[in-house]
């Protein structure tokens, strides 16, 4: 059952020229929040931009007591909302509806978790590795970014016990090429019996390509797709996206609701829709 | 409270208060159960339905716009007897009062779901779509023509005893004369407007911003326009209206009770606001107490107009 | 710079680049003289002129509106010979490509007054103000019937041979065939959209907010209808189009472009940004250079449209 | 010859919970400012709102070299523009276009100068106390408010030699009433062959009543009407006043060009157009 609260803004680090984390005060979103659910944000109370804006919880932070005191968005700078979060000041106000959307399922022992961000698709990791580690999974982070500078909060991952393999696409860190260099290497050295489980969210080629590779050596995974949102609640059919399910035709779900997380053997890539820029 | 919101919208419609979840707007309405108490809205509208399932257009749906968004849903939905299986008994026991909005390629299609939805429990009203601008076949073709229009709604109250409401396009040039054509048809009310055929371009890539190319604008954008041609209606054909297009508060919901409408739509304003109907039910009772009326009815159609020579500065008094 | 912004919007009326003043919102033109040199405009278009002078609609004439602002001036002028021996000259001299926006209560004052306008020095083109929603008689009028559009310019084209450019009302069913009408009856391009027929009341006093009651929308919260309705011109008839409707800055502008407009007016952007006009070459010839294009005309109607059949997710490819 | 400057915000002086006084860096406009005449003004530089807003030129302020560095709004609180003027920071962007519009005409000795300001109508008349004071010319305030609260500025007139005549509706300070209350009691007291000239701006009502009242004593008062303004240039005939010159016809003319400033005599007071609120 989703909350809509207005949440001051503690603190806001900007961690590049186009990139921030919002830190926010809203408890009771964060208190509900599962590993890769999102929230629909929307700064100020104008009517611009007009509709709120789907950003997936980031961290979730606790008070002394140990209870949810608030929440963070990895915000990256494309548009209208992204440029108001990135310039907002503590103090500001940020209106956040949620928990929204199916989670991640997380794996359980003896199982392994291969999370594989690209860009800003390492925001609905770090919540999904702290779930993973709470279950005792042993994880790795295959990320991906343009440059070295582009690769933030290793520490925080290497923290909750992550293993991590970098990619940049000019080579300033780790595989010089897409994250799924890395991947395909790990996926090859890979004995078949021994149970991984895929994690990928990032830029929808990249999810596809992930998803393809992890299929051909016979493993599936779990993709967190950004599809425009109205609503974030059901009400507009906005968001949705071709999935085949056991062999039907192609159905538009919405993925405020079955997603943004879905089985990628399911998704019909090609119906996506392209987004600009 | 002490002020009375309840409102008849025709054919023995009667809300306990004026505002309306949109079509398209609330999904089916059980999307929204865990968020509003659903019998607090004066009633719901559901997505249109055919009398199939349809899938809709591809993405991009949606894209926002200044003050507004346009979407091109292409009325994706379950078709109306998996409706009336799934989502009405639901609705029913959560309290909803249940408008359903129903689309057709034919008359005979319009008829067909009708006639379903007549004999179906807890439909409180018929919004007849003939005004979507996202569909190739029916819709705002009917919406568009007097004559579409009228036969339409003839055919569909030649099915139903239920109450009628043709929701009438903006598209057009006389709104008022499709209002009379549809009272004169046979429609308790008519609801207006629905969206504005619209388009957007990524002039970066030179494509259409909707995979439908054109979308329907909606959101405060378009809320003049709609205030005027639901004063245009008031005033020339005696029918209750409900009026919609741009309410983003109690104020803008107001404005077009004042201009005539008995009662107000709210759709785009419910995805920036799901929490929106508590505030304006509080919006709207607060304007009644301070002005001291003693129900919506006194607002409703109290528009004021200057005496009609106030046309020239030497008399400009 | 490398790029030819210069257009041909027809009846052999060529410009220096695409932007025009929109009639109305700059005055008779010389106002702006000291703000920006008139001959860096592609044209000015002046304010709607009669045969006689008029004094307008009493305050308040505008309000502003969500992304748009509504207005109901109700072409306050000084008439077409005033306009002739006071405006014309300092136009003249000034280097402007004057555009004259001529109005008229019966199709005869139209015709006089453009028979005026064709013994004139300095006049580069006449564009028909057939769609004025500020006006009780003529304007709109003629612009909502297709006999009535048809008629006048005929009329016109009867009486001058200067480049005729009717100004359209977005206020109809069907754009596209009010452009046919046009161009059937001899017109050298068509303008579109002129303003959407509005209101807003102040609820507080429940007296609209306009003393003509009803004004015209624009600015860019009608942006999205303006695009989808020069797109359908352009698709239904062979003839030059100068579109407008919000255009508040290049990327804008070129969405008109795209569409179809061969050129672009901007009215309202011109009320909150004077200087509006040299940021709009810029940004146009930034444009094109970045895509490599030599011209504005490579841009014009350069929209990509999706394969037909993208209906459907299972060819969603 | 308008300029329009994209001015920072130097300081914002709250004078209560309705008024400010904002200091803007924007010495090209105050450097041609002439007393009474306006600025169109928009905060920021989104579409929100979409017009500008005439403001009058309050104070015009100097550098030390004394070249004029910027000047100030007496901006009140109404609406969705005056909300924003009054909530900006220091180092905030107004963009300001101007000056505009006709200046009051300043009196010369042996003429006297009483100004006759309501509420937030004081604004005009900082810029002419100073011209008038230049010209050595005798000047009185009769100055009108709600309550003592919200008399501001009344040191700086004093400063520059302006005799107060106060007067507050709550009866707080001055006069108990509407300010034309000390304003009858010293046209009366006045000697027919005393050159005084009348300025007044404030509400409508009240600077119709000036004019009456000086009228009737023989005097000629200038008013500073507030017309609604879309553009400020003349441009788009939103903020005519019907003017009745020389017993013609009266004349819708654009306040922005012939105006702020008219003959008091010359307005047609019932063609103005009310205003709500
Ligand atoms: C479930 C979900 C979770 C998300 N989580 C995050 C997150 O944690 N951090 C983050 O920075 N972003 C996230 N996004 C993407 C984010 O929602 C978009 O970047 C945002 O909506 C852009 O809004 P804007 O107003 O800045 O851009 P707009 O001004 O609305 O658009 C600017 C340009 O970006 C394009 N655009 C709009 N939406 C998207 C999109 N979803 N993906 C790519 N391009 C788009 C538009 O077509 C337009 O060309 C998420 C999206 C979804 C659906
Ligand atoms: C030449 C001139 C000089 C001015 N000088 C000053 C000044 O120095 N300080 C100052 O605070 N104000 C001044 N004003 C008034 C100021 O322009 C308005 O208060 C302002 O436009 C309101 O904008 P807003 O966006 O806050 O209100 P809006 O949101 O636009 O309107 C809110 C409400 O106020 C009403 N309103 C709009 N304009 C006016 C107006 N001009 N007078 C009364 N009510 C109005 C509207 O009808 C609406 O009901 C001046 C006006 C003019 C024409
Ligand atoms: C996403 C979306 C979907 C819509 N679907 C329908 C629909 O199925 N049937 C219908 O009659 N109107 C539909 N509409 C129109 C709305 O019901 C309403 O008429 C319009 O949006 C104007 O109101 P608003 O400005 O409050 O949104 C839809 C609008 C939106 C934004
Ligand atoms: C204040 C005002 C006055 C106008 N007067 C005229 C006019 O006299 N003749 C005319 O054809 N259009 C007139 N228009 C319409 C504009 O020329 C233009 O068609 C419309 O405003 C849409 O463009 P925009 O959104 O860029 O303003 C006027 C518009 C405004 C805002
Ligand atoms: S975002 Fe509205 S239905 Fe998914
Ligand atoms: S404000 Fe535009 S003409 Fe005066």
């Amino acid at each position: 059952m989703p909350v809509d609260v207005d949440a001051v803004v503690l603190s806001n680090t900007r961690l590049s020229s186009d990139y921030n984390v919002l830190a926010l005060a809203a408890p009771d979103v964060a208190a509900r929040a599962g590993p890769g659910q999102f929230v629909m944000v929307k700064p100020g109370f104008g009517d611009h931009p007009l509709l709120r804006r789907p950003f997936s919880v980031f961290e979730v932070f606790e008070d002394d007591a140990g209870r949810a005191a608030g929440l963070s968005l990895l915000n990256k700078r494309i548009g209208v909302t992204t440029r108001a979060l990135f310039g907002l000041e503590p103090g500001a106000v940020v209106r956040c509806l949620g928990p929204l959307g199916r989670p991640f399922s997380p794996a359980a022992p003896p199982e392994r978790a291969w999370m594989v961000a690209g860009g800003v698709g390492l925001a609905p990791f770090h919540s999904l590795a702290v779930a993973l580690r709470a279950r005792g999974v042993e994880a790795t982070l295959f990320y991906g970014a343009r440059s070295a500078g582009e690769l933030f909060h290793l520490d925080a991952f290497r923290r909750l016990g992550v293993r991590l393999a970098l990619a940049t696409d000019d080579g300033s860190r780790g595989d010089h090429g897409l994250v799924t260099l890395p991947l395909e290497r790990a996926l090859r050295g890979l004995d078949p019996a021994d149970p991984v489980r895929l994690y990928a969210c990032g830029p929808t080629p990249m999810m596809r390509a992930v998803t393809d590779l992890a299929h051909a050596h016979g493993r599936r995974t779990e993709v967190s797709l950004e599809q425009v949102m109205g609503c974030g609640l059901g009400g507009c059919y906005s968001c949705v996206v071709p999935v085949r399910r056991d062999g039907g035709a192609p159905r538009f779900v919405r993925s405020c609701l079955d997603g943004p997380v879905f089985d990628g053997g399911t998704v019909v890539w090609d119906g996506l829709g392209g987004l600009p820029g | 409270m002490s002020v009375d919101l309840s409102v008849d919208v025709g054919g023995g419609l009667r809300l306990a208060n004026p505002f309306i979840a949109a079509s398209g707007c609330f999904g089916y309405g059980v999307e929204y159960a865990d968020v509003v108490d659903l019998a607090t809205l004066g009633a719901v509208a559901v997505k249109g339905l055919f009398l199939d399932e349809r899938e809709g257009h591809p993405p991009e749906r949606i894209v926002e716009t200044p003050s507004g968004m346009l979407n091109a849903i292409g009325l994706q939905g379950i078709g109306v007897r998996r409706f009336v299986a799934e989502k009405l008994p639901p609705l029913r026991w959560r309290g909803a009062v249940v408008i359903v909005n129903i689309c057709g390629s034919t008359i005979d299609e319009y008829a067909e779901v009708a006639r379903i939805l007549d004999d179906a429990e807890g439909v409180a009203a018929i919004e007849l779509n003939i005004s979507c601008p996202n569909i190739r076949k029916g819709g705002m073709a009917f919406g568009c023509s007097l004559r579409g229009t009228h036969d339409v709604v003839a055919a569909v109250r030649g099915v139903t005893r239920l109450p009628l409401i043709p929701k009438l396009t903006p598209n057009v040039t006389d709104v008022a004369a499709f209002a009379a054509a549809a009272r004169d048809a046979g429609a308790d009310a008519v609801s207006l407007v629905n969206t504005f055929l619209a388009m957007a371009i990524d002039v970066e890539t030179r494509r259409p911003r909707l995979s439908n190319v054109m979308g329907g604008l909606s959101g405060p954008a378009i809320r003049p326009i709609a205030v005027r041609m639901v004063h245009e209606c008031r005033q020339a054909v005696p029918l209750p209206i409900i009026g919609m297009g741009g309410v983003m508060n109690a104020d803008d919901a107001l404005e077009f009770l004042i201009a005539g409408a008995t009662a107000v739509q709210v759709g785009t304003a419910n995805f920036v606001d799901p929490f929106i109907w508590g505030k304006l039910v509080a919006g709207l009772t607060g304007y009644l107490e301070r002005h001291g009326m003693a129900g919506v009815t006194e607002v409703v159609g109290s528009l004021e107009l200057p005496a009609r020579d106030a046309g020239s500065p030497s008399v400009a008094s």
